[in-house]
C-alpha cells in the first residue's frame, strides 16, 4: 500500500432501488489529504453514496480511489485497498473487548500463521489508538457495554488501526458532547493529510470548525460545492437544508 | 493384545443363574419409529414369561426379565445387547425386529457366545450360531405368497417396499422366482422407512396395470400407501396387494375401510384355529385389553420364550452351548400349530398361511401349506434360487 | 399424457401437504424466528384430536369437520403453553429454540405413546374422501387431496389477510422485528407473542386433522415431515408467506416429477441439491426483506 | 408528572445509576445533560420500564409504576423515543405509524398531525422503514411517539442525525407541545443550545449521579458547560 | 494462577482421569462405553468451535462423523475380508462380481486413514465454500446442514449393495491386525481415543485463543462489519467449519473400532441434533463445555435408559429443555455461577436484564 493518500474521484455515480433513484449522477472530487464534508437533507443520498463506494450497494458510474476503480469489487477487497468507513448506527463486535475490536481491525493483512497465534503484547498502533480515542481504561470492557458515544470513538479507532487511506465517516460525532466533538474534530484534522477524509454530518458548528471543503447533496444530486462560507451563503442550500430564522416555515424537499 | 487370526482368547460370559431366578433380556424399541411394532412384541414376551413363572418357571427358577429400550437405533441395540449380556448376565435375549437391528447385535452375541431369539419374519440368507430365528424365513412366507399368486393365475406383479435389507433382499428373491415361474415384474419401488408420501408410487403402480402388488413396506408407510391406493381407485378386486408385514395390529391402525379384501402372507393369524391359540388370544386380551389383537410377530415372540424353556429343560442346563446342543427337534404346540426347531439352521418349521383381510379387521386364512414347512434360509432347495446367496 | 397430468396433480397435492404443514411454521419460524421442532408433535396432537373425537362422534364426516376447529384450539393451547413456559425466555437466542423444542418434542412423543399406546391408531374418513374424482380416461384425482388443497387455499387466504391487513398482523410483525421498541410503543408484547404462537400451533393442529386422511396417526408421525416443512419456509424466505406458498408447490412438483423418473430416494436427494443450488442464487430465500442495517 | 426517586439501575452486575432523583413537572421540559456513558439513556430506560430499577421508584402522575411493563406505562400516557433511530425495519413507514394508532381513539387524526410535523415522511409512507435514511428514521420515531398523544414524552437525543432546518422544527414542536398542550418532556440532548432553549429545568448527570441542576434557558449555558467540563 | 498454568493443570488432570482413573475404576464394558462417549466428545469439541465461537449452528455433523466412520469401516471390512476378497455383505446383497472401484483405494491403510479426516474436510470445504460465500447463515445454514444429513442418509440407504444400506457396515473384527474381540485391544482403542481427544483439545484451545479465534467471534457477532475491515468472513467461517468436520471425521473413524459398527442411524438428523445438544448442555463457548456435555448426555442416555427403559425419554427431553432454556452457558457455567453467588453474597444478586433495545431481531 502506498504511503501517500490517494484522492477520490467519482463520476456519474448512480444508485437505484427498485425504481427509486437515491444517488443520481454524482460527480465528486476529493483531493488527496483533504477533509471533505458531505451534507444535505435527510434522505439526500449521502449514506447511499458511501455505501456505493464501499461496495455495500450496487452502483453504476465510476469511483476511483487513486488509480483503483472501486465499483464492482467485493466489500472486503475494497477495504483492503485502504478504504475504511464507519456506520451511522455503530457496528462493533459487541461480545469482544475494546482491545480485541481494535486488534481485529488492525489485522486484515496478517498472515495465516500470525492469525493462528495468540496476540502477544498489545501492538503499538493499537495501544496508541487506545489512547487517542480515550478508551485506554476501558480496554478490556466488552464493546457491547460501551455508551453510544464511546462506541463511535471505537469505530473511528478501528479505522485508524486499519490504516485506511480513505476514511468515510457517517455522522461520526452524532450523540457526542461538545467537548468530545472538538476532540474528534481535532483528531480528524490530525489524521487528514496522510489520509483523505470524507465526513457526513448535520452538525453545522462542527462543520464550520473543521471542514475544508463542503459538498451538498440534495435528492441524489450535487446541489452545491465549495468552501464553508460559499456553501452557507448559497440560497439553495439555505432553502433545503439550513433553514432561515427559526420562525420561518422551512421547505422540505428531500423526497418526492 | 491378540492379533486377528490368533486363537480366540475371549470366552463367553456365563449367565448368572445363582439364586432362584434366571434373568433373561428383553430387547425391543420402546421409543422411536419402531416402537409402533416392537412394543406389542414386548407385551407378548412378557405374557409368556408370566405364564411360565406361574407354572413354576424354568428348571425350578423363576424368570426375571430385564428390559432394555433399543430406541429404534441399531447401534443402541448393540450397546444394550452387550449390557444385557455382560452386566446383567442374562441367560438369553428375546427381541429385535428390523433386520438392521439384528445385524447390529449379531456380532455382539457371537463374540460373547450368548443367545438371541429373533421373532420376526426376515429375508433369510443368514445363520448365526447364536441366534434362533422363530419368525419365518423366505421359504415360509414369501415363496408361499408367490405360489399363491401364481395359483390364482396372476401373470404380473409390481413390487413396493421399504428401503432396507428385508424388502430389497425379498424382492431379489421374488425376481428370481418370477423369472423361473413366468411372472412378470412390472416395476420395483422403495420408500425410505417412515416415508408417508405415496402419490407417485401409486401412480406408477396404477399405470403399470399389474395384476397384483407384492408389498414389503414396513411400519408407518403402509398406512399412507393403502390410503393412497384406495384414493386412486385401486381395489383388492382390480389389483390385489399381498403384504408380508401387515398383521392384525397394522390392520387396526390402517382401517378396514382401506384394507378389506387385501391379502397377507404369514404363519399365524388371530383367527388361526386350535386350542393353543384360543388360550393365547384369551390370555393376551385378558392382560392387555379386549381390543388388542394378536399377530404373527407377537406369536413368534411368545413361542420363542417357550421354545427356549423347552430347550433349557431338555439340556437340563442354562449353559448356552448345552442349550444349543439340545435344540434340534424341540417342539412346541404353538398358537400357530406345532413348531419344531431345526437344529442345523436354528430356524423353526412353520406353517405358511395366506390370509384375507375382512371387514371386521381380522385376517382369515384362505390357504395354508397343509403342515409345517422346513426352514430353508438359503433357499438351497429351490433351483431358481441358485446364485442368490 | 394422463400419467403426466396425474403426476402434475400429485405434485400439487404434495405441495399442498407441505404448505399445510409449513403454514404454522411460516408464523412461528418465519415471523417469530422460533425454530419449533415440536411443531410436528402439534400436528400429531391435531391427528389424535380427530381420533379422540371419533370415539364419541361416530359419523366420520361430521367428526372431521368438528375436529378442525377443536384441533386448532388444542394444538394452539399446547403452543401457548410452550411459549409461556419456555419460548419467551429464548427470544434473544433464536437458534436455541431448536434445541429446547427438540427436547419438548421427545417428551410429547413419549406422552402420546403412554396415553394412546405405541401402535398407530385409526380414524375413519367419510367415504367420499376415500374415493376419487374421475377426469376422463384413466385420470382421477383423490378427493382427500382435493379436500386438503381446498383447506390450504382457505388457510393461506385467511392468514395472509390477517397478517397484511389487520392490526394483529402489524403487531405480530412489529414485535419480532424489535421487541423492546414494540413494548415502548404500547404493544403488549407478551400477549402478542402468545397469540402468534397460538395461531401458528393451531395451524399445525389443522394440518394434523388433514393428515389423518393420508397417513398414519401415531407418536412419531410428526418427525418425518417436519424437516421438509422447515425447508419450505427457509427457501421461501423467512418472514414471507408468499415465498412459502410458491416454494411448497414448486418443491412438490419437482419431487413428483423426479420421483416418477427415478426413485423416491433419488428425488429427495435431488430436491436437496436443488435447494442448495437455489440458495446459491438467493441466499436468503425466494423473497427477502432487506434492510440497510448490518445485523 | 414524573418523579424518579433514588433509582439504582444497571445491566447485569454493573450498576450505572446510583440513586438518581429527577422530577418533571406538568407541562414542562426537563433536560438531562451529561457526557457519553453518564447514564442518560439508562435513566430513560428505567423511566419507561425497559430496565427494572434495582432500587428506587418511578412515579407517574402520582402512581407508582416501577413494576409496570412498558406497554402499560404507554397506555397511562408515557411515550419514549429511544436513541439510535429505531424502527420496525420490515414494516412500511405507514405501518410503523399505523401500528401505534391501531385501536386508539383519534388514532387516525393523531397520525395525520404527526405527519404534518414531518412532511418529509409523506413521500415515504410506502417504503419499508429499514430502507429509510437515518434522519428519516429518526423523524419517523418521533412521529410514532407523538401518535399516542402522550402526557409525558421521553426523548433520547431526538435531533441526532437530523438536518438543521428540521431540528429547528422539532425544537418548535417540543416547545409548543409543552406550552400549549400541557405535554411534559424529559429530554436527553447533547445539543446544549437546543436543550437549554427548550428546558425549564436541567440536570447534569455524571457517572450515574446528578451533580448539578438548575433552571433552563440560554442563560444557563455557562453554568452547564462548567458543570460538564469538570 | 495464570491461565497458562491453569490450562496445563487442566490437561494434567484430564490425562489422569482418562488414562489412570477411568481404566482402573471401570469394567471393560463401561470403559468401552466411555470410549464411545469420548468419540462423541471429539465431535463436540469441533462443534464448540464452529457453533460456540463461530455461530455456525451445524446440524449436520453426523455427515462428517459418518464419512470418517465409513472410510475407516470400509478399510477394516476389506482387511477382514482379506486380500482380493469382498466384504461379506456385498456378496449377500450386492451380488457384485468384483469390488466397486470406489472401494478399492480403501484397502490401502494410509489412504483410508487419511480419508477419515480429509474426506469430511473436503466435503465441508465444498459445501462451506458454496454456502458461506453466498452468505447463507443463521437458521438458513442450520436447516440446510440438517437437510444435508437427511440427504446423506437417504443416499447411503439407497445403495445397499455397496454401503450396506440401513444395516451399515457391521461385524468388524480386526483393527490393523489386532483382534477387536480381545478386551486388551479394546483398551488400546480406548487409550487411542482418549489421547486423540486431549490432543484435539489442545489444538482447539490454541485456535480459540489465537487471533483467529477472536476474529471468529467477531464474524459471529457482525459478519458484515468484518468485511469492511478487509477480511472475507466466508473464509473465516470456512476454517472453523472444515476443522470441525475433520474432528467429526476422526471421531467417526475412532468410533468404528470402539463400537464395531457404522450405520446411517449414526449420522442422520437425530444423532446430529444430539451432538449439538451435548454441546449446549455442556456449554458451547467454553473449551471443556462441549466435552463435558457430550459425555454427560451420552452417559445420561445410557444410564437413564437402563434404569427407566419405559420413561427415560421424558427425562432426556427434560434435561435438554431445562439446561438449554435455563442455563444458556451450559453446565460449564455452573462453576461461574456458584463463584459469583458467593461473591455477591453481600449486595443482593441483581436480576439479569435483557440487553436493551435489540436493534433488530437476530436471524
Ligand atoms: N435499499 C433501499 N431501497 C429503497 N430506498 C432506499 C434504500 N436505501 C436507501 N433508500 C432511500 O434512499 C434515500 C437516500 O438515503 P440515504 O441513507 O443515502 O440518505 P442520507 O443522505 O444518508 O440521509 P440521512 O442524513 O438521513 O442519513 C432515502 O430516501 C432512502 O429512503
Ligand atoms: N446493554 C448494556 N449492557 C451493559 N452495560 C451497558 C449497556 N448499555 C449501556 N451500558 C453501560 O452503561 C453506561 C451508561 O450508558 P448509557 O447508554 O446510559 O449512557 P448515555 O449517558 O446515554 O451515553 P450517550 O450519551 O453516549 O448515549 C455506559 O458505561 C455503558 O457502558
Ligand atoms: N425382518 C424384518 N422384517 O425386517
Ligand atoms: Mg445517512
Ligand atoms: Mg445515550
Amino acid at each position: 500500500m502506498s504511503e501517500t493518500a490517494g484522492g477520490l474521484r467519482i463520476r456519474g455515480l448512480r444508485v437505484a432501488f427498485d425504481g427509486f433513484v437515491a444517488v443520481d449522477g454524482v460527480d465528486l472530487d476529493v483531493a488527496p489529504g483533504d477533509i471533505r464534508f458531505l451534507i444535505g437533507p435527510n434522505g439526500a443520498g449521502k449514506t447511499t453514496l458511501v455505501d456505493a463506494v464501499t461496495g455495500l450497494v450496487k452502483a453504476t458510474g465510476s469511483a476511483l480511489f487513486g488509480e483503483q476503480e472501486l465499483l464492482g469489487r467485493e466489500v472486503h477487497r475494497i477495504a483492503r485497498l485502504g478504504v475504511g468507513r464507519t456506520f451511522q448506527t455503530a457496528a462493533l463486535f459487541e461480545e469482544l473487548t475494546v482491545l480485541q475490536n481494535l486488534d481485529i481491525a488492525a489485522g486484515a493483512g496478517r498472515s495465516p500463521w500470525a492469525m493462528l497465534r495468540r496476540r502477544g503484547a498489545v501492538p503499538d498502533d493499537v495501544a496508541y489508538t487506545l489512547e487517542t480515542i480515550g478508551l485506554a481504561d476501558r480496554r478490556d470492557a466488552l464493546a457491547g457495554t460501551l455508551a453510544h458515544g464511546q462506541k463511535q470513538w471505537l469505530e473511528i479507532g478501528m479505522l485508524l488501526v486499519q490504516n485506511a487511506r480513505l476514511l468515510l465517516l457517517d455522522e461520526p460525532v452524532a450523540g457526542m458532547s461538545h467537548e468530545e466533538r472538538e476532540a474528534t474534530g481535532e483528531l480528524l484534522g490530525k489524521v487528514a493529510g496522510e489520509r483523505t477524509v470524507v465526513v457526513i454530518e448535520h452538525d453545522m458548528d462542527f462543520l464550520r470548525r473543521f471542514a475544508r471543503t463542503v459538498t451538498v447533496l440534495h435528492a441524489g444530486k450535487v446541489l452545491s460545492e465549495g468552501t464553508v462560507a460559499q456553501v452557507q451563503a448559497d440560497p439553495k442550500v439555505q432553502e433545503v437544508y439550513l433553514g432561515h430564522a427559526s420562525d420561518e416555515p422551512v421547505a422540505q424537499g428531500a423526497e418526492a | 493384545g491378540s492379533k486377528t487370526g490368533e486363537n480366540d482368547t475371549a470366552g463367553g460370559v456365563t449367565a448368572d443363574t445363582s439364586g432362584d431366578t434366571v434373568k433373561v433380556g428383553l430387547l425391543n424399541s420402546l421409543s422411536g419409529t419402531m416402537a409402533i411394532s416392537e412394543v406389542t412384541v414386548r407385551d407378548a414376551i412378557m405374557l409368556a414369561v408370566e405364564e411360565i413363572n406361574a407354572a413354576g418357571g424354568v428348571l425350578g427358577k423363576k424368570i426375571a426379565p430385564v428390559g432394555e429400550d433399543g430406541a429404534s437405533d441399531w447401534p443402541t441395540f448393540a450397546e444394550k445387547a452387550e449390557k444385557l449380556i455382560k452386566v446383567d448376565r442374562v441367560a438369553a435375549v428375546f427381541g429385535c425386529w428390523t433386520s438392521a437391528s439384528r445385524k447390529a447385535v449379531k456380532p455382539v452375541f457371537e463374540e460373547n457366545k450368548a443367545l438371541l431369539f429373533y421373532p420376526v419374519q426376515y429375508e433369510g440368507l443368514e445363520q448365526s450360531p447364536y441366534i434362533f430365528y422363530t419368525g419365518a424365513t423366505t421359504n415360509q412366507q414369501i415363496v408361499p405368497g408367490l405360489d399363491y399368486l401364481k395359483a390364482q393365475g396372476k401373470k404380473s406383479v409390481y413390487l413396493v417396499g421399504s428401503d432396507y435389507v428385508f424388502p430389497r433382499t425379498a424382492n431379489k428373491i421374488i425376481k428370481a422366482y418370477a423369472e423361473a415361474n413366468g411372472l412378470t415384474v412390472l416395476g420395483e419401488d422403495y420408500a425410505p422407512l417412515g416415508s408417508t408420501e405415496f402419490g407417485t408410487i401409486v401412480n406408477k403402480v396404477k399405470a403399470s396395470k399389474a395384476e397384483a402388488v407384492f408389498n414389503t413396506l414396513n411400519g408407518d408407510s403402509n398406512v399412507a400407501f393403502f390410503k393412497e391406493y384406495k384414493s386412486a381407485g385401486l381395489t383388492a378386486a382390480s389389483m390385489p396387494v399381498v403384504s408380508v408385514s401387515i398383521a392384525e395390529e397394522e390392520v387396526k391402525s390402517i382401517g378396514t375401510q382401506y384394507l378389506a379384501g387385501q391379502l397377507t402372507a404369514w404363519n399365524y393369524y388371530q383367527t388361526t384355529t386350535g386350542a393353543a391359540n384360543d388360550k393365547f388370544v384369551k390370555a393376551y386380551k385378558a392382560k392387555f385389553g379386549a381390543d388388542k389383537p394378536t399377530s404373527d410377530p407377537m406369536e413368534a415372540a411368545y413361542v420363542s420364550v417357550y421354545l427356549w424353556k423347552a430347550m433349557v429343560e431338555k439340556a437340563g442346563s442354562f449353559d448356552v452351548e448345552k442349550v444349543k446342543g439340545a435344540s434340534d427337534g424341540v417342539t412346541f404346540e404353538a398358537p400357530e400349530g406345532l413348531v419344531t426347531i431345526d437344529g442345523a439352521t436354528q430356524h423353526i418349521h412353520k406353517t405358511a398361511r395366506i390370509g384375507k383381510i375382512g371387514d371386521d379387521g381380522l385376517i382369515t386364512e384362505v390357504w395354508n401349506s397343509g403342515g409345517p414347512v422346513k426352514p430353508d434360509p438359503y433357499l438351497k432347495g429351490y433351483t431358481w434360487a441358485t446364485g442368490l446367496s | 399424457m394422463t400419467v403426466i397430468l396425474g403426476q402434475l396433480f400429485t405434485g400439487v397435492s404434495i405441495g399442498a401437504v407441505l404448505l399445510l404443514i409449513a403454514l404454522g411454521l411460516a408464523l412461528t419460524f418465519g415471523q417469530m424466528n422460533v425454530i419449533n421442532m415440536a411443531h410436528g408433535e402439534f400436528i400429531m396432537a391435531g391427528a389424535y384430536t380427530t381420533y379422540v373425537l371419533q370415539q364419541t362422534i361416530t359419523d366420520a364426516g361430521l367428526s372431521l369437520l368438528v375436529a378442525l376447529p377443536i384441533a386448532f384450539a388444542v394444538a394452539g393451547a399446547m403452543g401457548v403453553l410452550l411459549e409461556w413456559a419456555l419460548i419467551r425466555r429464548l427470544y434473544t437466542r433464536p437458534l436455541d429454540t431448536l434445541l429446547v423444542t427438540w427436547g419438548v418434542s421427545l417428551m410429547l412423543q413419549q406422552l402420546a405413546r403412554d396415553v394412546f399406546g405405541a401402535p398407530n391408531v385409526q380414524t375413519a374418513a367419510p367415504d367420499i374422501l376415500t374415493e376419487s374424482t374421475s377426469l376422463g380416461a384413466d385420470l382421477s384425482i383423490a378427493n382427500s387431496r382435493l379436500f386438503i388443497l381446498g383447506l390450504v387455499v382457505l388457510a393461506v387466504a385467511a392468514l395472509t389477510a390477517a397478517l397484511k391487513f389487520t392490526p394483529l398482523g402489524r403487531r405480530i410483525r412489529a414485535v419480532v422485528q424489535n421487541r423492546d421498541l414494540a413494548a415502548v410503543s404500547g404493544i403488549p408484547t407478551g400477549r402478542v407473542d402468545r397469540l402468534t404462537f397460538f395461531i401458528g400451533s393451531g395451524l399445525a393442529g389443522v394440518a394434523g386433522v388433514a393428515l389423518t386422511l393420508l397417513g398414519p396417526i401415531g407418536p412419531t408421525m410428526g418427525t418425518n415431515i417436519i424437516i421438509d416443512a422447515f425447508l419450505v419456509v427457509v427457501v421461501g424466505g423467512i418472514g414471507q408467506l408468499k415465498g412459502s406458498v410458491i416454494v411448497a408447490f414448486v418443491l412438490g412438483m419437482l419431487q413428483a416429477m423426479v420421483e416418477y423418473l427415478t426413485t423416491l430416494s433419488v428425488a429427495k436427494v435431488i430436491v436437496f441439491i436443488a435447494i442448495v443450488a437455489f440458495l446459491q442464487w438467493r441466499p436468503q430465500g425466494l423473497f427477502t426483506l432487506r434492510t440497510r442495517s448490518l445485523a | 408528572m414524573l418523579r424518579i426517586e433514588g433509582v439504582f439501575a444497571g445491566y447485569g452486575r454493573s450498576t450505572v445509576l446510583h440513586g438518581v432523583d429527577v422530577t418533571v413537572d406538568d407541562g414542562t421540559v426537563t433536560a438531562v445533560l451529561g457526557h457519553n456513558g453518564a447514564g442518560k439513556s439508562t435513566l430513560l430506560r428505567a423511566a419507561i420500564g425497559l430496565l427494572r430499577p434495582k432500587q428506587g421508584m418511578v412515579l407517574f402522575g402520582g402512581e407508582d409504576v416501577t413494576k409496570l411493563p412498558p406497554h402499560v406505562r404507554v397506555a397511562r400516557g408515557m411515550a419514549y423515543v429511544p436513541q439510535g433511530q429505531q424502527c420496525f425495519p420490515h414494516l412500511t413507514t405507514a405501518e410503523n405509524l399505523q401500528l401505534v394508532a391501531d385501536g386508539r381513539r383519534g388514532g387516525r387524526q393523531a397520525m395525520a398531525s404527526a405527519l404534518d410535523l414531518f412532511p418529509a415522511l409523506h413521500g415515504l409512507l410506502r417504503r419499508r422503514a429499514g430502507l429509510l435514511s437515518g434522519g428519516q428514521r429518526q423523524q419517523l420515531a418521533i412521529a410514532r411517539a407523538l401518535i399516542t398523544r402522550p402526557k409525558l414524552l421521553l426523548l433520547d437525543e431526538p435531533t441526532e442525525g437530523i438536518q438543521p432546518n428540521v431540528v429547528a422544527e422539532i425544537e418548535q414542536a417540543v416547545l409548543s407541545l409543552a406550552g400549549v398542550d400541557g405535554l411534559s418532556v424529559l429530554l436527553v440532548e447533547q445539543h446544549l443550545g437546543f436543550a437549554l432553549r427548550a428546558a425549564h429545568r436541567y440536570h447534569v448527570l455524571e457517572s450515574g449521579r446528578v451533580t448539578s441542576s438548575g433552571a433552563g434557558g440560554t442563560g444557563a449555558e455557562p453554568a452547564v458547560r462548567a458543570a460538564l467540563t469538570v | 494462577m495464570s491461565p497458562r498454568v491453569r490450562a496445563w493443570l487442566g490437561f494434567g488432570l484430564g490425562a489422569v482421569v482418562l488414562f489412570a482413573a477411568a481404566p482402573a475404576l471401570l469394567t471393560d464394558f463401561r470403559l468401552s462405553l466411555l470410549a464411545k462417549y469420548l468419540c462423541f466428545a471429539i465431535v463436540a469439541v469441533g462443534i464448540g468451535l464452529a457453533w460456540g465461537r463461530g455461530g455456525l449452528l451445524t446440524l449436520g455433523q453426523g455427515v462428517f462423523f459418518g464419512l470418517g466412520g465409513y472410510a475407516m469401516a470400509m478399510h477394516l471390512k476389506l482387511a477382514d475380508a482379506g486380500e482380493g476378497d469382498m466384504p461379506d455383505f456385498m456378496q449377500l446383497y450386492g451380488q457384485l462380481d468384483e469390488l466397486p472401484a470406489w472401494w478399492a483405494p480403501f484397502a490401502n491403510p494410509v489412504f483410508a486413514l487419511a480419508a477419515t479426516v480429509l474426506l469430511p474436510m473436503l466435503v465441508a470445504f465444498g459445501l462451506g465454500s458454496l454456502v458461506f460465500r453466498r452468505r447463507v447463515r443463521g437458521a438458513y445454514f442450520a436447516i440446510l446442514s440438517q437437510a444435508l444429513a437427511a440427504a446423506m442418509v437417504i443416499l447411503l440407504i439407497g445403495q445397499q449393495g455397496t454401503t450396506g444400506g440401513t444395516n451399515g457396515l457391521t461385524d468388524i473384527e480386526g483393527f490393523f491386525g489386532y483382534d477387536l474381540d480381545d478386551p486388551v485391544n479394546q483398551r488400546m482403542v480406548y487409550f487411542i481415543i482418549a489421547g486423540v481427544l486431549l490432543a484435539l483439545l489442545a489444538l482447539t484451545r490454541q485456535l480459540m485463543h489465537s487471533r483467529y479465534g477472536e476474529l471468529l467471534v467477531a464474524v459471529r457477532d457482525s459478519e458484515e462489519r468484518v468485511r469492511f475491515l478487509g477480511y472475507n468472513p466466508a473464509n473465516v467461517k470456512l476454517v472453523a467449519y472444515v476443522v470441525a468436520a475433520g474432528m467429526a471425521g476422526l471421531a467417526g473413524a475412532l468410533f468404528v473400532p470402539a463400537v464395531g459398527i457404522i450405520s446411517p442411524a449414526l449420522i442422520g438428523i437425530v444423532p446430529s441434533i444430539e451432538f449439538v445438544i451435548g454441546v449446549a448442555v455442556g456449554g458451547r463457548a467454553a473449551l471443556l463445555g462441549p466435552v463435558l456435555g457430550a459425555v454427560a448426555v451420552a452417559w445420561a442416555k445410557t444410564a437413564l435408559s437402563e434404569r427407566f427403559p419405559g420413561t427415560w425419554t421424558y427425562l432426556q427431553g427434560a434435561m435438554f429443555v431445562l439446561v438449554v432454556a435455563f442455563l444458556p452457558g451450559g453446565l460449564a457455567s455452573l462453576w461461574g455461577l456458584v463463584k459469583r453467588r458467593r461473591e455477591a453474597a453481600v449486595p443482593p444478586a441483581p436480576p439479569a436484564e435483557q440487553p436493551v433495545l435489540v436493534k433488530e431481531a437476530a436471524a
